[in-house]
């Protein structure tokens, strides 16, 4: 594992800077664990600064710091995210691989099931589920709302793929061996699906982190909870940009696109790096 | 031909299914809502005038025989997609009495014509660009673009509309921030409201489009980039045939298959953008429809904008698969 | 006009790559020499991964990185227009393709656009060579169709609504429309049934005749050679290790390899044991030294191991690299078959 | 065809038809509007707060919920009603006691018992479309809504009316089914009342409830120009017999259009004022506020300088679920009291420009004169008695405090004036004391566990504070349940979009909002303190009618109501009465009196001039209030404008 | 004599398109024959594509099931609809080989995870010794051992030993049927022999039955006691290997082996086709037919009204 990294590191430049790029959003994400202030509470320092020595990312104008501000929010949206992703993938991969594999009238249930859920728009249900829950509509119930509506088109991907798998002669070999449907999948499909798997985790992340910030930005999300989205919410309800405090709107942004580029940079590297095709030609095939 | 019959077939099924499963859900979710709409409608009578007990209690028992909330959910969602059958999804509580469905054909056509434009937009723009920076994957500007593109598609909805609001409103004021249309104009089948309606579109579209076209171009540029070296592009290379054919008919042609398929599934998606757009510009469209109706609790509202988005993103879904066999030969024969 | 149409000489082809620090060079063509005359089918034989197609991408100027010429020459005399391609500008071998040089790719499936209709793609690429457009370009194809013995509808048609030999026949009707002088086959055959894999080519045979283009024809099956091929040149391990007229090939050859491959032919009406050869072909990465065939060389002697066996001129047009030629016995002999035609 | 050619076609028609639908859906609702052009010095552009109209071609406010527009015009420039009382002072020489007699010709007229009313009409008045206005116009509104459930008044008028007859075209008599001496407030808008509906329009009408009534009739002197078919505009136009109005009565109302634009962001709105497109604001941030009278000298608050706001005559309290047993011990109301910080609380609402008040009746209109001076002896010398030692838990000065805070940020614009300040910033409020607060949740049995106050019960004492998602009043219950938290109560907010349906089942336990809302020009305090009597008071779950959120019940208050109910509206005793429910109040703290719901309504002079404001209050500027009626005769257009 | 495989008139019908261009296509039709235990055979089944052979193997293996017809593996009907315990005692009985030797393991597992795999199940061994001691014997029998494969990847062997690893692996639960889809047409030549070769050798040294799937008549003259012929679904020809391919007699049999290329006049470039061959072999399509025995003990299929 640690040689992988070596030689991504050494010899793929985009890997490189994705790592640093997501290395420092997450250390910055993971110093709000250490944060000296409560970035729930409210004017525990005097509001409006600019950032500067003091207020490395200035104040806002409900008198929080927003390094730790911001810090809390972004460890909150990336957990969130990850939850949503990991979720969903877990689904795209469980079906993606089955429906592939078994053909079928499963396959057929599968898909059509799938199509539903690619049909009905996740925006309005996500705003019906608030209608209907208001203030328990949690962070957590959000993820798991929308990771089940986060897989299907990636389970598609993924059955394109475990279709061709189906038809090559190693997988009919690993039956005759005797191995379990399950085997089957996990061990001789999954390492094939598996650049998909990373490639649409990022878009995944990027897609949920977006519908959590517009429910946010629309205050259908709890507002205490600091994420990204809350505090757009929040830069919004205090006028920030129209009155010049546009550190609050404006430090978020480079941070989330910082994050972005630095996913998509290593989605893309690392995917080279697993897939099977170059994992071959590594090995020396 | 035949075989394109039994492809429409299945299609519409498939739509008739999607919209029942979406619709049936959207009932369920909304009737489990803890929201009563009698009391809504009185909290709002009632925050602002002066009523006595008795008042209140006559007027409860008025709109509870009315809106009909008394009955069983069973009888409810049969009443419903009675109703529903008829178009008619009973009076709106936040305009009552007039029809929910009422209202969201009102706003139905701004949204439609707002997401379908900028959909459009994006998709052409975001594919040609994508696949140009794809087949040249050494040139330095698409290169930048690429990068440009990478940075944008993070950035919330919300903030990109915002930014556009503050250039185009308030520094550079050269473009209209709210409404549909001009208040001067007289709305009918002229120029000039057309031409009013598309200037007041061009910002919420915009904003729309700046968020939507990274998602196409990174898409089409990872296509092509397979594409490229497929035996049929290095075959049509080693025969000479023009490079601009090549990019047309052998690169972009086979990429859209995909492409296709995935404007199909991002239907759904784009909606969300445009309920902060809408927001945003004040724009009259089935989104802030949407908000107001959560926000009054009318659920009557709710359900028809749920139910319409679903068919109209079914729908929607539909006609693309239906151009799938135009795109894609095999397809048809399939 | 010299007789030769291609004349490749010392000709060094790698691949070189780099994976995440695993520094790879493939030596895919390593100093072939030699040449293809007017109105010839030659045919090159080989195993899988001896070289074979990537030699035919350099004679089809096809070469991507990181596959690149690193030496020798590879010179056509197309009339009017003699060329290198091992140097030659895009521009350059963009005026002789099709004109003068063109290519059947392996796999007819997928080497025709999906969703492009085959009188498009004859279009696209026979129209600018052939100066020829509309009504008059459509009756020339459909003239070349005939003679392919395909309809003009097929010009109608999308590639995946033809059977696997239309398909071949459209793509050797591509390959040939503009009458080029030099056409070259990659495994055109390969995916057919016997049936039409006999159809088919004849019908290459019979083009090639009537044009009186010359063909590089490649294949690993050494019966389709012995039908097709005036001369057959055998590539092993990025290598040109035989090459001579068929007949001599087949019942005279001067190189274990060649023998071997002509010998663990099945034949009906033979049962008796053949011998297979065992081991594997190098690793093109990291060839033995010596002769590239010493390790499965039933007739290998010390000096293989050590010394690269030039190639020698072992009779009229035949020439063979190695050292121990004079012993290389027939395995088979010409005789006529058991079998009663019907 | 080809497939590219029929690919073409098919996108070009789809928005061919798109745009077609979305003209024909327009042409279907559209009023054509005659002039292209509306003239700034001839038109007032104001700013609704209502949001998108959703049935905007709907002019019958005489039906329940109809969701039409009320504040885009309909009921400041068409509708009208026997009296008017103004949140502020009223036009002098128009109004006494920001009393206004509309319809009517002079004062309501009881009985000795109170259980008849006679009313004397304006002559001279007629609707729009040249009808006259007369009595019968009233006895219709009154015997109209009564038989027809579904209408506002309907209710009221059926418990309280007897009968309703018109003695001559211009006096209308009422008998009442029972003693009541603030009948008259059903017809005397402060916001919004009973309206008098244009008979002659419809009694032709079958079903009124179903009734478009577009376009209006107007009592009023502006009729319908034109409207946008989604319900983002209303343009209003002057009626050429504007004069036959009771508005017009009082002065000439200046536009000749009058423009209302609904759901504007507040961005939009801050920029539409810059750019000019926009007269009257309804309300901004308090960011916002301050950062556009700072770019643009023409843009002016309700106060010349800080804190710019104009105090609603509502009063924002922390209000306590008193059918919930965490809070049935005044001695715990008190104590959650005294652990809260004023300045804190004014500073994180409106960062320093709230109007506090410690008692119950809002500090604004009328009432520092009629309440809060004459209580500030009283006030500083009051005295709890903690169980361990007894406090004066008054500070008279915090104003000043708040004032000399917000200084350095926004020097000039602060007041410096003793009298300005207090009007500005409230008369004083409650020192913060965590020592008394303490002693009096210990003398109520709680113990504190580290930095936790346990109930008497052994349970630690938490609770949750309801605020709105957004706005002052969200602020200022974060920072409220932040300090109790601070002071080792375990108080978390939980932001709700749904908080007046909450309140209103007492699904709750403690409750950020207004509790309290008056006449503001009137001293009466029958406006909210009526609806206080136990008698209304409901089960948990039931739907509490107005205003007693808290469901607070103490038979001293029910005799207080019990007497005011007995006097006349203008009864001199009202006062007396009003300050023995403030001092009830203080006792019991059933609810925790804060601040007043100060709204930054902005005006533009920059084409009209002689706006209200605190020097000239003669109108509350908010724009949604029908009071608001009265601006237009005071505006003129600025000059060169 | 017992029976160990038996085919009794079976068809095999697909589904192509949908409802309403709904059409049936038969990949195989009344196919019947059968194996017996006691005399190990090379069986060989030719045809082009689209002939049905390889719907046939995947019948016979149990991955489709027959639309008509039965077939019994020593007396029980195969199918893959039955418990997981009884399929995989079929399995053990009945083993595949493939096509592709490149493609016959993961090419990102390493190869003795499969021989593993198949000892465990139908072996059912545990100990590790027991297993390495079963892999090693069968791969012994192929002509390789255990120290060569262990812990190898695919791409590190040859495809020669692939092919032999494949098999060994089948033999692992000493099946006394192994079914080869084409085992030779996707190899080189110099590799075609030893597999060849190899399937010869496991009837003649192990008595496994092998049901040997190709379209390359030459290998199958080599190597098959018995074959038989198809076009389009259905079986045209049917007999002793030499006694058929030496004289083919139905009409398709005689183009096939026409067609087959000869390197005996090499490079005299000999490649017209009898047109009218073509056209009797094609004519026959469609036309049911039955089959009848002829003396030499061959089973041809005739055409009552047709010449």
């Amino acid at each position: 594992m640690f040689a992988v990294f070596r030689d991504l590191i050494r010899y793929n430049l985009e890997f490189t800077i994705g790592l640093i790029l997501v290395g420092f959003v997450v250390i910055f994400a993971a110093l709000s664990f250490f944060s000296p202030v409560d970035p729930t509470l409210i004017y525990m320092t005097i509001p409006d600064q600019p950032p500067s020595g003091q207020y490395w990312f200035g104040t806002n104008s409900r008198g929080q710091d927003l390094f730790w501000q911001l810090s809390a929010a972004f460890k909150n949206s990336l957990i969130f995210g990850i939850t949503v992703a990991v979720l969903s993938r877990i689904i795209s991969i469980a079906v993606g691989l089955l429906s592939g594999y078994a053909g079928g009238w499963v396959d057929r249930v599968l898909m059509f099931i799938n199509d539903i859920f690619v049909a009905v728009p996740i925006f309005p249900i996500l705003v019906l589920f608030y209608f209907v829950l208001r203030n328990s509509l949690d962070s957590f119930t959000l993820a798991l709302i929308m990771a089940c509506f986060g897989w299907p088109f990636d389970a598609r991907l993924i059955r394109s793929v475990a279709l061709g798998l189906k038809h090559r002669e190693f997988t009919r070999h690993a039956v005759f061996a005797g191995m379990s449907t399950s085997k089957v999948l996990l061990e001789e499909h999954l390492p094939y699906v598996m650049p998909i798997v990373f490639a649409t985790f990022m878009n995944n992340m990027l897609w949920s982190i977006g519908l959590e910030v517009t429910m946010a930005v629309l205050g259908f999300t709890n507002l205490n909870n600091p994420t990204i989205g809350t505090v757009l919410y929040w830069a919004n309800s205090h006028s920030a940009m129209m009155v010049g405090v546009w550190w609050w709107i404006l430090i978020p942004v480079v941070l989330i696109v910082i994050t972005f580029i630095g996913l998509f940079l290593l989605a893309m590297s690392m995917n080279e790096y697993i897939d099977p095709r170059s994992r071959l030609r590594r090995m020396g095939a | 031909m035949h075989s394109y019959l039994w492809f429409v077939g299945k299609r519409i099924l498939q739509l008739l299914a999607v919209i029942f499963c979406g619709v049936s859900a959207t009932f369920l979710v909304t009737h489990l809502s803890p929201i009563d709409p009698v009391e809504q409608v009185l909290g709002r009578l009632s925050a602002r005038s002066n009523l006595s007990p008795e008042a209140i209690a006559s007027t409860r028992a008025a709109l509870t025989e009315l809106y009909g909330t008394g009955q069983p959910i069973v009888t409810q969602y049969f009443n419903f997609w009675m109703r529903l059958l008829r178009g008619d999804l009973g009076p709106s509580l936040l305009a009552f009495p007039t029809p929910s469905m009422e209202l969201v054909a009102r706003a139905l056509p701004w949204t439609l014509g707002l997401l379908t434009t900028s959909t459009l937009i994006t998709f052409i723009i975001g594919n040609l660009f994508g696949a140009l920076a794809g087949y040249n994957p050494d040139n330095r500007f698409f290169q930048a673009f690429g990068i440009v593109a990478i940075a944008v598609q993070p950035i919330p909805y919300y903030v990109v509309a915002f930014i556009l609001l503050v250039i185009f409103g308030f520094l550079w004021p050269v473009l209209p921030i709210s409404g549909g249309f001009a208040m001067d104009v007289r709305p009918g089948l002229t120029l000039t409201y057309i031409g009013s309606i598309l200037q007041h579109s061009i910002l919420p579209a915009l904003s729309l489009v700046l968020v939507g076209f990274g998602g196409w171009f990174l898409g089409m540029r990872a296509l092509v980039s397979n594409i490229v070296n497929d035996d049929y592009v290095t075959y049509a290379e080693l025969g000479g045939v023009s490079r601009r054919t090549i990019v047309d008919a052998y690169v972009i042609r086979n990429a859209m298959v995909p492409q296709l398929t995935a404007l199909a599934m991002a239907l759904g998606g784009v909606f969300s953008g445009t309920v902060i757009t809408e927001q945003v510009f004040n724009y009259p469209g089935i989104g802030s429809l949407l908000i107001d109706g959560v926000n009054y609790g009318d659920y009557s509202l709710v359900l028809a904008v749920s139910t319409v988005s679903i068919t109209a993103v079914a729908l929607a879904i539909f006609i693309v698969d239906l151009l799938h066999p135009l795109l894609d030969p095999r397809v048809r024969t399939e | 006009m010299a007789n030769e149409i291609l004349t490749v000489d010392g000709l060094k082809a790698y691949y070189q790559m780099n994976y995440y620090g695993v520094q790879r060079e493939v030596r895919a063509v390593d100093d072939i020499t030699m040449s293809i005359k007017r109105n010839e089918v030659y045919g090159i034989a080989g195993e899988s991964s001896s070289g074979k197609t990537s030699f035919i991408k350099v004679l089809a100027a096809a070469m991507r990185p990181p596959f690149r010429v690193v030496a020798g020459s590879v010179k056509y005399d197309f009339k009017g227009h003699p060329i290198d391609v091992a140097t030659a500008s895009d521009k350059q071998i963009e005026a002789v393709r099709w004109k003068h040089l063109s290519y059947i790719m392996q796999g007819s499936m997928s080497v025709l656009n999906p969703v492009r209709r085959i009188g498009k793609t004859f279009e696209d690429f026979a129209a600018k060579p052939l100066g020829l457009s509309g009504d008059a370009f459509k009756q020339r194809v459909i003239g070349h169709l005939d003679r392919l013995k395909l309809s003009p509808d097929v010009l109608r048609a999308y590639p995946h609504e033809l059977s696997g030999g239309m398909r071949q026949r459209v793509t050797i009707g591509l390959a040939t429309v503009c009458h080029p002088e030099f056409i070259i086959a990659d495994e055109p055959t390969t995916a057919l049934d016997v049936v039409v894999q006999k159809e088919v080519l004849s019908l290459i045979r019979d083009i090639q005749k009537e044009m009186g283009a010359s063909v590089v024809f490649v294949t690993h099956d050494m019966s389709v050679h012995a039908n097709v091929a005036d001369r057959v040149g055998i590539i092993y391990a990025g290598r040109l290790v035989e090459e001579g007229p068929t007949r001599e090939m087949f019942f005279a050859p001067k190189h274990p390899y060649t023998a071997h491959l002509v010998a663990s032919l099945p034949r009906i009406g033979d049962t008796a044991q053949r011998p297979a050869l065992e081991g594997r072909p190098p690793s093109l990465a990291s060839p033995p030294a010596g002769c590239r065939f010493h390790p499965r060389c039933p007739l290998a002697v010390d000096k293989c191991k050590t010394e690269v066996p030039p190639m020698e001129t072992v009779g009229k047009d035949h020439r063979t690299a190695c050292w121990r030629w004079k012993d290389v016995e027939p395995l088979v002999a010409p005789h006529a078959s058991h079998g009663v035609m019907v | 065809m080809d497939r590219r050619s029929f690919m073409m076609g098919t996108a070009v028609s789809a928005l061919l038809l798109a745009s077609k639908g979305l003209a024909f859906a327009q042409e279907a609702e559209g009023v054509a509007p005659d002039l292209a052009q509306f003239p700034r010095n001839e038109t007032v552009i104001v700013h609704n707060p209502e949001g998108i109209i959703r049935n905007p071609g709907w002019f019958n406010p005489w039906v329940v919920g109809a969701g039409n527009g009320t504040s885009n015009g309909l009921h400041q420039l068409t509708t009208d009603t026997l009296w008017l009382i103004d949140p502020d002072a009223g036009v002098a020489g128009a109004s006494e006691n920001a009393i206004y007699n509309s319809l009517a010709d002079d004062l309501w007229q009881y009985n000795e018992d109170f259980t008849e009313m006679t009313v004397k009409l304006k002559q001279g008045i007629t609707w729009s479309d040249g009808v006259d206005f007369t009595a019968d116009d009233v006895v219709y509104t009154v015997e109209k809504q009564k038989a027809t459930p579904g209408t506002p008044f309907n209710g009221a008028f059926t418990a309280q009316v007897a009968s309703v007859e018109a003695t001559d075209p211009y006096t209308v008599h009422f008998k009442l089914n029972a003693s009541n001496s603030r009948f008259h407030t059903l017809f005397s808008v402060r916001w919004t009342g009973a309206w008098i509906m244009p008979k002659h329009v419809f009694e032709k009408v079958e079903d009124i409830l179903s009734f478009d009534n577009n376009p209006p009739v107007s009592l009023g002197p502006y009729t319908l120009h034109s409207f946008d078919p989604n319900g983002t505009w209303y343009i209003w136009e002057k009626r050429a017999d504007w004069e036959k109005t009771a508005l017009g009565m009082v002065g000439e109302p200046k536009p000749r259009f009058i423009i209302y634009r609904n759901n504007m962001s507040p961005d939009n709105r801050l920029i539409e004022m810059r750019n000019g497109n926009l007269d009257m604001v309804h309300d901004l941030t308090p960011e916002a506020t301050f950062s556009v009278v700072a770019q643009d000298p023409q843009i002016k608050g309700w106060f010349p300088g800080f804190p710019y706001a104009h105090p609603d005559p509502t009063l924002v309290m922390a209000i306590f679920n008193h059918q919930n047993p965490k809070f049935q011990d005044k001695r715990v109301r008190w104590a959650l009291t005294l652990m809260l910080d004023a300045r804190a609380m004014s500073m994180a609402s409106y960062r320093g420009a709230a109007t506090l008040s410690a008692i119950s009746v809002p500090p604004t209109g009328t009432h520092p004169r009629d309440y809060h001076g004459p209580l500030q002896e009283f006030l500083t010398n009051y005295e709890i008695d903690t169980g361990t030692s007894k406090v004066k838990p008054y500070d008279p000065d915090i104003g000043l405090q708040i004032a000399e805070m917000v200084r350095p940020q926004f020097g000039e614009a602060v007041p410096s004036d003793e009298t300005a300040i207090r009007n500005a910033f409230g008369y004083g409020w409650w020192k913060q004391n965590i020592p008394a607060a303490e002693e009096l949740l210990t003398a109520a049995g709680f113990t504190k566990n580290g930095n936790q106050w346990m109930q008497p019960d052994g349970q630690p004492f938490t609770f949750s504070v309801m605020v709105p998602t957004d706005g002052v009043v969200n602020r200022l219950g974060s920072i409220i349940a932040q300090t109790w938290a601070q002071n080792g109560v375990q108080a978390e907010v939980e932001a709700a979009s749904d908080t007046w349906d909450r309140q209103r089942v007492g699904n709750y336990e403690v409750n950020i909002a207004w509790a309290v809302e008056t006449w503001g020009g009137h001293p009466d305090l029958s406006f909210f303190l009526d609806s206080y009597h136990s008698a209304y008071v409901v089960e948990p779950g039931a739907s509490q009618p107005d205003r007693n959120w808290m469901r607070w019940k103490d038979p001293r208050l029910d005799e207080i109501i019990e007497k005011i109910r007995g006097i006349d509206f203008n009864d001199p005793k009202g006062i007396e009465y009003g300050t023995d429910f403030v001092k009830l109040h203080l006792e019991e703290m059933p609810n925790i009196p804060i601040m007043a719901y100060n709204v930054f309504s902005l005006q533009s002079t920059r084409y009209w001039t002689g706006w209200p404001n605190a020097e000239n209050n003669y109108a509350n500027p908010v724009t949604n209030w029908s009071n608001g009626r009265y601006i237009f005769t005071q505006i003129t257009p600025a000059a060169g404008a | 004599m017992s029976t160990l495989l038996d085919i009794n008139n079976v068809s095999k019908q697909f589904t192509m398109g949908g409802l309403l261009s709904r059409k049936l296509v038969n990949a195989v039709e009344g196919a019947s024959f059968s194996l017996s235990v006691e005399k190990p055979e090379i069986f060989t089944i030719i045809g082009e594509s689209g002939s049905g052979k390889t719907t046939l193997a995947r019948m016979i293996l149990g991955l489709e099931l027959p639309s008509n017809g039965t077939i019994s593996f020593r007396g029980k009907t195969v199918s893959a609809k039955v418990s997981r315990a009884e399929r995989l005692e079929f399995m053990a009985n009945v083993q595949p080989v493939f096509q592709n030797p490149f493609e016959a393991f993961n090419p990102l597992k390493r190869i003795d995870r499969y021989l593993e795999s198949t000892a465990r199940r139908f072996l059912k061994l545990r100990d590790r010794s027991e297993l390495d001691r079963a892999m090693d014997g069968a791969l012994q029998k192929v002509g390789l051992s255990l120290a060569e494969v262990k812990g190898r990847y695919p791409h590190e062997m040859s495809g020669g030993q692939l092919q032999r690893a494949a098999i060994a692996r089948a033999l692992i639960p000493s099946p006394p049927l192994l079914i080869a889809d084409e085992p030779v047409s996707m190899v080189d030549a110099s590799l075609r022999m030893s597999i060849v070769n190899l399937l010869k050798s496991l009837r003649d040294d192990l008595k496994v039955s092998v049901i040997y799937i190709t379209h390359d008549l030459a290998t199958a003259y080599y190597i098959s006691n018995r074959i038989i012929i198809m076009q389009r679904g259905r079986i045209v020809e049917m007999g002793d290997a030499r006694t058929v391919l030496d004289n083919p007699e139905h009409p398709y049999s005689r183009l096939l082996k026409a067609s087959v290329l000869s390197t005996e006049d090499a490079g005299d470039g000999k490649l017209a086709t009898d047109r009218e061959m073509v056209s009797r072999a094609n004519g026959l399509v469609g036309v049911a037919g039955r089959l009848v025995d002829r003396p030499d003990g061959r089973s041809v299929r005739v055409y009552e009204g047709a010449s």
